[in-house]
């Protein structure tokens, strides 16, 4: 970006340029050489216009619930207009954005990159795993222009199996395929990860965006089949009365919940954890300098991906869960936060002495450090048993998973969206606009959600649609917020596929960052490296920009 | 919560006073921990600008020393609140033996409460200040949570088992009572008045309302009207177990083990007989799952307790 | 060839053999230590096929370690679920 | 031995490849042993909730039966043993004979296991499904219920297994000198649902 000084790209219709002639964009045109790929670029570009269409969706879902809580009596929606909104809100941007969105796009994109192989291990099985995400999604567009359902997206039983009225099977059924999906993703990365390294390419060696995805490849393999047998096993006791968990036979519906929770607690460490390796590269790239303390960084994922899987119990602390059982899982819970906090330090200590340039990306890049210091944080705090007993189940609990993966997952999915775009199309975009929308998403999203701490911890249940009068200025705030959001976040993709057009090429290197994504043509041939590189440095090594930058 | 924009919630019990020092002491210890990041990263920003000549010598990239420490420091001092807060959580779950029982039942998109002197509420619950008040909770259909914001306490109430919750309100007002599990289409209208009365007021709400049968009362009627007297009863002839003095007891079972006999053992042996055999008795009670819905085995429930003061005879 | 079915031919055999012990060994009057027999013998059994049919032998340690560390977060699930549904 | 198998993208040496596709296939079979896992937490749930309902419950489920269908899954984890050696061993024809062995007694096991299923519809055993004249009782419902959903899996299980060897068979037929790795893997999934009912078998029928 060094030599693009003007904000705005050069003015008219930018010719194709020498790289995109031979890109991977440019091998093949018809319709079936896209949506037959094996090229793990072209299947992270379907998977981006895929989990973008849902990000709307869902969001409009969202938009919905906010205005509806405009009035304490929640005069837009009627009671189960909104059950079925905050559901669908909640199963489309958990399953269909969250948890596929940095992995599919920028895992399936830039790890073979990263690691200096021609792609995957198991192309095929890549190409199979978005079409499953894209069945799983039609089944549940099917569910939500039918009716939508009206469970949460929790399904908890017996109200589930036994009471909910809308198509709860088929969500059922949505989330069953969409989660094998996931799990083909995570299978093709340790495999790749294991197996395609170029020759060099030690663990020391590799970009700490791969060692994330790779934590979160685990976590994918083992924790997404837990939810698949819960839900077939639910949708069983809805569908046939094959009564698994239901009360009356004596089945414990606690169990329902240990079984959902031992997956979805890991479920949103698959969504924090890709997002911690797009930071780590940022902040890096931002200094222009090592990742301070890369080995406690690297590990922190594997300890997060591990010790992620031991704390689930904290959802059910006031559900009748024995007071011993919380206790254990309370103390694993606040262990849990350690290899975040590490992270955290970390990244902070890596601007310390650095060159740091306030490009877009790197803006996202720290406003996720801020709004997931403060999840975190709020995390803790609900990790203590007493606080907890207050505050579960309310706004309070709403504020800090949207701390984490809004402003956290999100924010850092933009940062991405806006640091690899040059590689992804080889074009620049305007960079003012992006600061704004940087600036915007960080204001629009601390007015919607920091009100709703306060709210929980006045009282306001969660999933409620009628509240207190006296809680109506906070809800207007929050949905004023909302508004300024959602404006927000359609910014970048006005100006980014203007850049398609307009913007002027963007050179192998734009920012300059070391790795190797950065030392082939952007956009990348289809056949990634002429020669396989041979690794013989160490991560982020940054050549010293001034005499006695390092001592 | 008074004001233009409420910011704290009421606080009517002890309970509550100690949740929020616990709420405002870890914000303190919060703050400590990460203003430096908030502060640190705008510095660094200002002052390492890319092109901003700046003294960078002596970059350090790890320190195992530094790292190790900003790890666990602040996990050992959220251990601290970790004690705290557990030990605010057992107190929770140990009522005292004096507390005043209050039994509720939750039921798709109400609560209904039945006070031990027989009288029942829907939605609000009156009760004295200054007096433990233990609510013993069951479902009839969904998972349902009673929440208090004003006392800080909250419990889900679970279909086919008994979920217990006490407080010690001691400010006299009126506060609000929601359901905070997902329950289904009004889940929002759910919610109700929790009335802290001072003793006289309460006193004379009590006088007040209808003072029909105590709930012992109502109890011994069932008994009597669903047969239980006929095996359980002083006169029966059949070999089944005396209920005289039998709250609060141990029970040896079929299978050995001996489980005490409280409400949850109470409640299962009439809903599911089969499920925790006496020892020594056959397995010939029918089960009254159809028969009786859960308030009603509530009262069962009161009944067989009120019948603990009296002395066992012996069994036949 | 004939040398490559030996193993296999023992194994099925042992296989057979532990299916008849922990038939006799669930009517052996042995009490509350008879779910663990029957899981020992399980986990013998599996062991047996994935030694042998499924040529763990002859596959390096990474692999090994792929095929059983599933089984170590099933006893995660397993462990940390029963310590709430025993105290509870 | 020189791994026999089609080279395809991104590797260029067959050993590579191999190594890569047995790792896929293990991490696979991980996620399944975490699907039937989420089974065996239900049921180790159950029985530690309600003891002797479980007892009595798989009491009434016919022992006998289920061994003698154990014999026969583990017998056609014999064939498929025999068959992936055979592959291994360039002996085509050796292994269509060990693979269709293996496809009759998984066979012979769905056969076995349909025969069972409708015994105890008739014995009542499938409260969901058909509710027995005098009813039983609730926890033994449980079980019984965990029973159906647990073999009804497995047997799912079976029968993508019986299609992949019916499939690998078929492209064996057609070109022997690839098809190696792929019987390999196609055993390696064969095994792993046999050592699934290795598992169940006790966990269902010997609750003693």
């Amino acid at each position: 970006m060094t030599d693009i000084q003007a904000g705005l790209p050069a003015s008219g219709i930018v010719p194709e340029t020498a790289e995109e002639r031979v890109s991977y964009l440019r091998a093949g045109h018809s319709l079936r050489s896209w949506l037959l790929t094996t090229d793990h670029k072209r299947i992270a570009i379907l998977y981006l216009i895929a989990i973008t269409a849902f990000f709307f969706i869902g969001g409009a879902a969202a938009a919905l619930i906010r205005l509806d809580l405009l009035t304490p009596q929640g005069d837009l929606l009627s009671n189960e207009g909104y059950n079925r909104a905050f559901t669908i809100h909640g199963v489309i941007m958990v399953w269909f954005f969250l948890i596929p969105s940095i992995p599919t796009t920028f895992g399936n994109f830039l790890i073979p990159l990263m690691i200096g192989a021609r792609d995957l291990a198991f192309p095929r099985l890549n190409l199979l795993s978005w079409y499953i995400y894209v069945l799983g999604g039609l089944v549940t567009i099917y569910v939500l222009v039918t009716g939508g359902v009206d469970t949460g997206w929790t399904f908890y039983t017996p109200l589930s199996s036994m009471f909910a009225n809308g198509h709860v099977v088929a969500a059922a059924a949505a989330v069953f395929i969409v989660g094998f999906s996931s799990i083909l993703t995570g299978l093709n990365f340790i495999v790749t990860v294991h197996t395609l390294r170029a020759p060099g390419m030690g663990w020391g060696r590799l970009p700490l965006f791969v060692w994330s995805h790779y934590a979160t490849s685990l976590v994918l393999v083992l924790a997404t089949p837990v939810l698949a047998v819960t839900l077939a096993l639910m949708a069983a006791e809805r569908l046939f009365g094959i009564g698994i968990f239901d009360p009356a036979l004596g089945g414990d519906p606690l169990l329902y919940q240990h079984l959902f929770w031992f997956y979805s607690h890991p479920a949103v460490y698959i969504m924090i954890l890709p997002a911690m390796g797009v930071v780590s590269e940022l902040v890096a790239a931002a200094a222009h300098k090592p990742v301070f303390g890369y080995w406690f960084v690297a590990f922190s994922s594997l300890a997060i991906a591990v010790i992620g899987f031991l704390v689930w119990g904290h959802h059910m602390f006031v559900a009748g869960q024995s007071m011993y059982a919380s206790a254990v899982f309370s103390f694993l819970s606040i262990a849990v936060a350690v290899p975040s906090a590490i992270k955290v330090y970390n990244w902070t200590a890596t601007l310390y002495k650095g060159h740091i340039s306030l490009e877009p990306p790197f803006l996202f890049a720290m406003s996720f450090i801020g709004l997931f210091v403060i999840g975190g944080l709020t995390g803790l705090m609900l990790a203590l048993l007493a606080v907890d007993v207050h505050v579960h189940d309310t706004t309070f609990v709403i504020a800090h998973f949207h701390y984490i993966m809004v402003g956290g997952t999100v924010s850092a999915f933009f940062g991405a969206l806006h640091y690899w775009w040059p590689k992804f199309t080889g074009r620049t975009y305007s960079r003012i606009w992006g600061r704004l929308s940087a600036i915007f998403i960080f204001l629009g999203f601390n007015l919607t959600f920091f009100p709703q701490f306060l709210l929980g911890y006045l009282g306001m249940p969660r999933r409620y649609h009628v509240y207190d009068p006296a809680f109506q200025v906070l809800h207007v705030l929050s949905t004023a917020g909302a508004s300024l959001l959602g404006v927000a976040y359609v910014l970048p993709f006005a100006y980014l596929l203007y850049s398609l057009r307009h913007g002027a090429p963007a050179g192998p290197n734009p920012w300059p960052a070391t790795g190797l994504e950065w030392t082939v043509p952007s956009p990348p041939p289809k056949h990634n490296f002429d020669r396989i590189p041979v690794v013989t440095e160490a991560p982020y090594a940054y050549p010293v920009e001034r005499r006695g930058d390092d001592g | 919560m008074n004001g233009f924009i409420p910011l704290w919630p009421d606080a009517a019990s002890a309970h509550a006073g100690q949740v929020d020092q616990l709420v405002i002491a870890f914000t303190v210890l919060m703050v400590a921990l990460t203003a430096p990041v908030f502060v640190l990263i705008v510095v660094f920003a200002v002052r390492y600008r890319r092109g901003k000549a700046a003294n960078r010598t002596h970059r350090v990239n790890r320190s195992v020393w530094l790292e190790t420490s900003w790890a666990a420091i602040p996990f050992l001092l959220t251990l601290f609140f970790f004690v705290w807060a557990a030990w605010l959580y057992f107190d929770l779950h140990r009522p005292p033996a004096d507390a005043m029982e209050i039994d509720v039942v939750a039921k798709r998109w109400m609560w209904k409460f039945q006070h031990p002197e027989g009288q029942r509420e829907i939605d609000d619950l009156h009760v004295p200040a200054g007096r433990p008040v233990k609510l013993t909770m069951t479902s009839e259909d969904v998972i349902h949570s009673l929440f208090v914001p004003a006392l800080r306490v909250k419990q889900d109430v679970l279909p086919g088992r008994y979920t217990t919750l006490w407080f010690d309100a001691d400010r006299p007002g009126s506060y609000p009572l929601e359901c905070t599990q997902f329950c289904g289409t009004d889940h929002s209208l759910m919610h109700g008045r929790l009335v802290v009365m001072a003793g006289q007021d309460y006193a004379r709400w009590l006088a007040g309302t209808q003072g029909g049968d105590t709930l012992a009362a109502e109890g011994r009627a069932l008994f009597r009207s669903l047969g239980c007297s006929g095996c359980h009863g002083p006169g029966a002839t059949v070999h089944a177990p005396k209920l005289e003095g039998l709250y609060g007891r141990p029970v040896p079972l079929q299978d050995g083990s001996t489980v005490t006999a409280d409400e949850q053992y109470i409640r299962d042996s009439i809903l599911e007989p089969n499920s925790r055999i006496a020892a020594g008795y056959p397995p010939i009670m029918p089960t009254f799952r159809n028969l009786v819905d859960e308030g009603e085995v509530q009262q069962l429930v009161a009944y067989i307790k009120s019948l603990a003061t009296q002395p066992a005879e012996p069994t036949p | 060839m004939w040398s490559a079915l030996r193993p296999l031919l023992l194994t099925w055999a042992g296989l057979l053999a532990l299916l008849a012990l922990t038939i006799a060994v669930s009517f052996a009057p042995i009490g509350p230590v008879k779910p663990v027999a029957n899981m020992a013998i399980a986990v013998v059994k599996a062991g047996l096929v994935l030694w042998v049919f499924m040529h763990l032998r002859e596959r390096g340690g990474l692999l090994r370690i792929f095929a059983l560390g599933a089984v170590a977060w099933l006893v995660i699930l397993m462990a940390m679920a029963a310590t709430d549904i025993l105290t509870r | 031995m020189a791994e026999r198998l089609k080279l395809r993208e991104p590797f260029a040496d067959p050993a590579h490849q191999a190594a890569a596709d047995r790792m896929g296939m293990f991490v696979f079979l991980g996620t399944e042993v975490m699907l039937f896992g989420g089974i065996l937490a239900v049921a180790l749930a159950d029985r530690i909730r309600h003891p002797e309902a479980m007892i009595a419950a798989s009491s009434r489920l016919d022992l006998w039966l289920g061994g003698i269908n154990t014999a026969v899954l583990l017998t056609s984890s014999l064939a498929m043993a025999i068959a992936v050696a055979a592959m291994h061993q360039d002996r085509p024809r050796v292994a269509l004979g060990a693979l269709s062995a293996t496809v009759a007694l998984g066979l012979a096991f769905l056969g076995l296991k349909a025969l069972e299923y409708g015994q105890d519809y008739a014995d009542g055993l499938m409260p969901a499904l058909a509710p027995p004249a005098e009813p039983t009782d609730p926890a033994q419902a449980l079980f019984l219920n965990l029973y159906l959903a647990a073999t009804a899996l497995h047997a799912v299980h079976l029968t993508i297994g019986i299609g992949l060897v019916l499939w690998l068979a078929s492209r064996i037929a057609r070109r022997p000198e690839e098809q190696a790795m792929t019987t390999e893997l196609t055993g390696l999934y064969w095994h792993f649902v046999d050592i699934v009912w290795v598992f169940l078998y006790p966990v269902l029928y010997l609750v003693r």
